[in-house]
């Protein structure tokens, strides 16, 4: 923390009504470092970054930026200093285009009206930079995940600031966006622009970063060179000890056939999507982004409507044309989109998870069994280590790890029997993907057939016992765990070639 | 951790802020005690809860529709018309009174039951569907009495309008019972969660394997027959089916609604905030009157109260 | 000989009984003569009259007889009747500028007081009265209170203890009704603007068992009222004849489209309806 | 990838949207000249916008407002008063008939603006607010006038009502000059583009450094100064500034909004939309009026074509 630091953050504390998210926090930026922040859900990190980009106030501490004491009243104040974030939620206009986002509230203008052919140019020159090929003129709703990700990028590197900071930015990038953001952090890092990098996926971080600051628990805990430390010693710091293994061994038995599907379509979405399941497996299914895996997946769940094809469980075919239809065959999606299609924020940790089956827990077939509920939740929270001060507590007040185990709380409750994962550890620590992991073991173990979709290459060839290989709407291939690798899989994700079970 | 900390310290602020509905009740109470020797007197005490209870039925009815996140415009006309066709029935087709109010309540039913069904399977925006059956209910009520007020009941039928149980008015009897039967719904039923589901996150609620648009549809269908019974009261205690009976009640049950705390978003708020919501009005009207405030400026007093309830409100909420 | 004739009728709403007696007796009327009648509501808001009136306009009528809402608002479409060269005839309310060849109304300050004269009378010149008063800014409500208010002030001992707005509406006068009983416990009696709002006080009342010492008299003579008047239960209501002023209306709109001359103004009799 | 030709794809079904709504007018515009001899001559239509050019000048404020996702219920009431001071200040003080509408036009302007400061600053509900504020605008008028109205205004006052430019009447090129402003202000201005924004994601454009209180301020000032140009021109168009002017003319107003394809819950739609919604509306109660339908039936006739048109339009955005 020599003289030269851009950035000192010093003694931070940031108090919520009745939680202290940051506890006298340190944390210091030199010109041209890429500085990770790195600490389970809820550690603090988003907070402590907001406090810089002058979002929240801090309640104690100070900030240095050059060496002068700044106290930024708001996000224009932090911008105007030079100071850009990109927000770990997708912070974008749905209705307004790709350029209009990028440039919200610093539009070119000519006159009183905003310059669109200057603005587009511009959005243009970012993108370009950044190498992804999106229209300016775009609507960002009609954007995917990654797509909108990739403009919220771009809106952060638009503003020319000396400091970024990157709250999670690879959460729903594929690899090849991924690597287009690390060019571009190379490329910043060597225009002397500090970088602030958050995120759970360690080996980013030990690509790509020159040190690493870890908090927990609201706590700084500690600052190391990542030339100097392993991911050992960092998730110890994290999690206050250590994990053997990433992944756990799975051990399958693969039963009797549970599901069979054949020829299924959705239109413009799906096409001929055959496979089969078994008892006590994992299906891994990997794909690029876009490549429909959500969309099988739905379609199995009865969400679309114009679905065509066959569906055998166990060996009787089944209609399934709503997600109620699909609950009650005992088969469970837990969606990629924890916030929109999972939690209802606004409801508590206890009837999120008994939500699926509340006519279960009925008096006379019409009141609500309070205290079966509440022990329903509280069995799942002692279960599943989820952190929550009670089952009453509203879902909104989780950290994103603990939320995510609320939702696989409200899917185990059903006790099905197909089970599919979409995106499963999407934005999830360390500590508690490991517990997913050591979850969906145990339901193998139970004899649950599963499904696992995910955009993490490892853990699809870590945990499945056979992978299909998806490609714009299409099953490309199917390989067993001994056959596949990152190799064969990405050859069949970008479509070069069409294989069966190599 | 502090945790535990928290979630008492949230949970005595929500309790204090439910309580801060009721204050603002409570300080309206008191300042026309006041202002007037009438008012706190059990006989205008009862005539208040009477009054009130046509509103109160109508915006129970529509705190559930607002915590699926939608709402109806509709309920004004929907009363008038159950109203209409239940005096027709006895006045006009000879029909047994019971009868003639199962039929009342039926038509109501079904006129929600279209609601529900415009807005949760032709999704539809609320706003549009229920704002059209405004307008053709009334056109139906006009059609069907020709625009001439029904009436020449017996005294049986007045009893649910006019009658007691003991002091109490049986509409308040009525809107008691409603009150209990509601709030259980909504407390202890899966139905009354699945609302508050459905206003917090329609789409993982349907996810979780609950069919959206039935509850949908029974909570518009449920609310026309909330509308149909308020209707049915107003006939029989005006001794007179009234064809425009109802207009504007649709924007005080709303205002009772949004007064008792429940956000128009949907996902929040309690059937307890809307009677406090409802009695805040009908207190004030009845406050208004009893000190003969001039007609124009009763029009300024009620609309700067209300800003005051609901500010004081949203300002304790905030903190 | 006068089977083309087209008349077109504007009537302020459909949404009271008085003004469907006037739009009945009107269309009673044409019909025994066959002659076509045009209809319009205007739901009691002077702008969608002026706009129906502009649409009867463009259906080239020969003769157009409007209720107004409002006796100023008309004028823009009186005017534009006499722009396009079609003949106007008032009902029950005069407009306050344009070519009017006829007007047809009975005199509401003449009613109200007719209706505060009754009540006097019967009081011996002195008590306690409450005015329930129509919608403000309405002229039927500025008018019956004028009228009232105006024999209210010839008697000193008669005192106007309350005036409140019922919207002439039923349930509200009901309601208005029971709030101003808590709040007099001496009343004598109750003028009401019109007979909805009478008929919702007399319930009141009678809830309040505050009947034998409170009389009531109402205004428009609707039916429920007149039964009311002959159980004893009204004192009295101000009779207007809609029906024949809807009537009278359309013989006089024929003898304009026939260039016959018609007086400037034709009264309907008003007739104080006692047991 | 195949994202270019998705994202053309969708854009076309878009274009194919809004045609929808046009055709909704269209048919409608067919349907009635088939039904009556009268429907499409020129002084009819002139008619009709003369007519529509009301509720369309307030309906464009409203399509401001509901993109930034709140409501205005006050509006009929602003007009009311901003109608009625202006008339006042003419024929009551005497006044110079610009400075009496600049009068006006700062009075609608001001309540407005009370809204907006309620919304924005306070945090209240837009309903609730907007509701109040029709009870109170309505009150503060009667109170002014005293509950008469206003009339005796000289030639040149009557202008703006009643004047015509050629054969277009004034009411209608004031209509045009502010439709095309409003578009322009939309379409090219940061400040339309921030209602949206505002609409869209009120957090994430206040992260962007965009004062979005300031922003929903204006839209509420804004929406009081164009009720009151209404209010001016329908005063002078009736010779007269009535006390209940305006009355239920916020309903008509969202409707037109709603049926011109603007999302209640904000974010997205045009002004475009708006005046075909109005359009709609206006085509239909002329028809209905020339094909001599009577009253009653009027209003189921206009509730179901409104929601047929709803329903067409939705129809088509679904695929
Ligand atoms: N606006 C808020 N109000 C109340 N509590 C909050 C708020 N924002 C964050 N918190 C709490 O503060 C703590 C720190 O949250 P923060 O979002 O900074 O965690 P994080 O380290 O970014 O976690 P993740 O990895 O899940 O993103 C958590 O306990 C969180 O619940
Ligand atoms: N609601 C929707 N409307 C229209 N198109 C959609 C919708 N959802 C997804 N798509 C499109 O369908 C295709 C597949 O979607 P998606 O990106 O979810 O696939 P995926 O294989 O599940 O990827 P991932 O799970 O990694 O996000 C994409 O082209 C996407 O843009
Ligand atoms: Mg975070
Ligand atoms: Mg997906």
């Amino acid at each position: 923390m020599g003289k030269s630091s851009l950035l000192e953050m010093k003694g931070i504390s940031k108090l919520f009504p009745g939680v202290k998210a940051l506890d006298k926090v340190n944390f210091s930026l030199k010109k041209g470092q890429v500085h990770a922040l790195l600490g389970e859900n809820g550690a603090g990190k988003s907070t402590l970054m907001k406090v810089l980009n002058g979002i929240y106030q801090p309640d104690d501490g100070e900030i240095l930026f050059k060496g002068k004491k700044v106290e930024f009243q708001g996000p224009a104040a932090a911008q105007d200093a030079g100071l850009a974030i990109i927000h770990q939620e997708l912070e974008l206009i749905p209705y307004l285009t790709v350029a209009e986002n990028m440039y919200l509230g610093r539009e070119p203008r000519k006159g009183v009206f905003i310059n669109y052919q200057l603005l587009h140019q511009q959005t243009a020159e970012i993108l370009n930079l950044l190498g992804v090929e999106i229209d300016p003129a775009a609507k960002v709703k009609d954007l995917n995940i990654g797509s909108q990700q990739m403009v919220e990028i771009a809106k952060a590197v638009s503003q020319s600031a000396e400091i970024l900071v990157m709250d999670e930015p690879t959460s729903s990038l594929t690899n090849q966006e991924i690597e287009i953001l690390f060019k571009l952090i190379e490329r910043l890092k060597k225009q002397g622009i500090a970088i602030v990098y958050i995120s759970h996926r360690m080996e980013e971080v030990f690509r790509i970063c020159d040190q690493v600051t870890v908090l927990r628990d609201g706590n700084f805990v500690g600052q190391v060179a990542t030339a100097e430390t392993d991911e050992d010693q960092l998730i110890k710091m994290m999690v206050g000890r250590t994990i053997a293994d990433r992944f756990p061994t799975m051990k399958f038995e693969p039963g009797a056939e549970t599901l069979k599907v054949e020829n299924l379509n959705v239109p413009d979405l799906l096409t001929d999507a055959s496979f089969s399941l078994h008892k006590g497996e994992i299906l891994g299914i990997a794909g690029l982004m876009g490549s429909g895996r959500t969309e099988l997946a739905k379609a199995l769940f009865g969400v679309f409507k114009e679905t065509t094809g066959n569906i055998f469980f166990k060996g009787e075919k089944i209609t399934i044309d709503s997600p109620a239809v699909a609950i009650k065959n005992g088969i469970y999606y837990l969606s990629e989109d924890r916030k929109g299609e999972g939690l209802i924020l606004g409801l508590s940790v206890a009837e999120n998870i008994s939500i699926s089956v509340l006519k279960k827990l009925l008096y006379g077939g019409t009141f609500i069994k309070e205290k079966a509920e509440q022990d329903l939740a509280n069995e799942y929270i002692a279960d599943l280590k989820i952190k929550t001060p009670s089952a009453s507590q509203r879902v909104e007040n989780l950290s994103g790890g603990n939320q995510q185990k609320v939702v696989i709380s409200k899917l185990l409750s059903t006790q099905p029997e197909v089970v599919i994962f979409d995106e499963p550890t999407r934005g999830i620590d360390v500590g508690a993907k490991r517990e997913i992991y050591d979850l969906m073991q145990q339901l193998v173990a139970e004899g649950v057939a599963v499904i696992l979709i995910s955009s993490e290459l490892p853990e699809v060839l870590n945990l499945s016992n056979r992978i299909l290989v998806m490609h714009e709407g299409k099953i490309k291939g199917e390989l067993t765990a001994a056959a596949a690798d990152q190799e064969s899989v990405m050859k069949l994700a970008t479509g070069r070639r069409s294989q069966k079970d190599e | 951790m502090n945790k535990p900390a928290k979630i008492e310290n949230k949970s005595f602020l929500e309790i204090l802020n439910k309580f801060k509905t009721g204050i603002g009740l409570i300080i309206l109470v008191v300042v026309l005690s006041l202002l007037s020797e009438y008012f706190l007197t059990i006989p205008n005490l009862l005539n208040v809860v009477r009054q009130v209870s046509i509103i109160a039925i109508i915006s129970f009815g529509m705190t559930m529709v607002i915590l699926t996140g939608g709402i109806d415009l509709s309920v004004g006309s929907l009363l008038a018309f159950s109203g209409a066709i239940t005096a027709g029935m006895i006045v006009n087709s000879g029909l047994n009174i019971f009868l003639a109010i199962l039929i009342g309540l039926a038509a109501g039913t079904l006129l929600g039951l279209f609601n529900g069904i415009a807005v949760a399977k032709a999704k539809l925006p609320a706003f549009i569907v229920t704002l059209a059956m405004m307008t053709i209910a009334r056109g139906f009520t006009l059609i069907y009495t020709d625009g001439r007020p029904i009436s020449g009941f017996n005294q049986l039928f007045r009893f649910f309008g006019a009658g007691y149980l003991g002091r109490i008015p049986i509409p308040v009897v009525i809107m008691l019972i409603l009150l209990f039967i509601i709030y259980i719904l909504l407390k202890k039923t899966p139905f009354g969660r699945y609302l508050y589901a459905i206003g917090g996150n329609e789409n993982a609620t349907k996810l979780s394997g609950i069919n959206t648009e039935k509850i949908k549809i029974a909570v518009y269908a449920l609310n026309g027959f909330l509308a149909a019974v308020s209707g049915i009261i107003l006939t029989s205690r005006l001794n007179s089916a009234q064809p425009m009976a109802g207009e504007g009640y649709e924007l005080d049950a709303i205002a009772a609604v949004v007064l008792g705390g429940t956000s128009l978003a949907g996902g929040s708020g309690t059937v307890i905030g809307t009677i406090i919501g409802a009695l805040i009005i009908a207190v004030l009207n009845n406050g208004l009157n009893l000190l003969n405030v001039s007609s124009f400026y009763q029009l300024v007093a009620k609309g700067g109260v209300i800003l005051l309830a609901v500010f004081l409100d949203r300002k304790s909420q905030q903190r | 000989m006068a089977q083309d004739i087209k008349i077109g009728l504007a009537v302020s709403t459909l949404n009271n009984p008085f003004f469907v007696d006037l739009k009945d007796g009107a269309e009673a009327k044409a019909a025994e003569l066959g002659i076509e009648i045009l209809t319009v509501d205007a739901q009691d808001d002077a702008a969608s009259q002026l706009s129906s009136v502009e649409d009867l306009l463009i259906k080239q009528i020969d003769v157009l007889i409007v209720n107004p809402v409002d006796g100023n608002a008309v004028v823009a479409a009186v005017s534009a009747a006499n722009a396009a060269g079609v003949p106007v005839i008032t009902v029950d309310r005069a407009a306050e500028g344009g070519d009017v060849v006829s007007h047809i109304a009975s005199d509401n300050v003449a009613g109200g007081e007719m209706a505060g004269a009754f009540i006097a009378k019967q009081l011996g010149e002195s008590g306690k009265v409450v005015e329930l008063e129509g919608i403000p800014g309405t002229s039927a409500a500025r008018d019956r209170g004028k009228g009232f208010n105006q024999s209210m002030d010839k008697y000193s001992d008669m005192e106007v203890i309350a005036r409140q707005p019922a919207a002439f509406d039923r349930a509200e006068g009901m309601t208005v009704m029971e709030n101003i009983l808590q709040g007099n416990p001496e009343i004598d009696a109750v003028f009401a603007h019109n007979d909805n709002m009478a008929l919702g006080a007399m319930e009141a009342i009678s809830a309040a068992g505050r009947s034998d010492q409170i009389m009531i008299v109402g205004f428009d003579a609707i039916s429920d009222a007149v039964a009311a008047v002959k159980a004893g239960k009204l004192a009295a209501t101000v009779a207007q004849k809609p029906d024949l002023m809807g009537a009278m209306a359309v013989e006089t709109a024929i003898k304009v489209a026939n260039g016959e001359t018609v007086p400037e103004y034709t009264p309907v009799p008003l007739e104080l309806i006692t047991k």
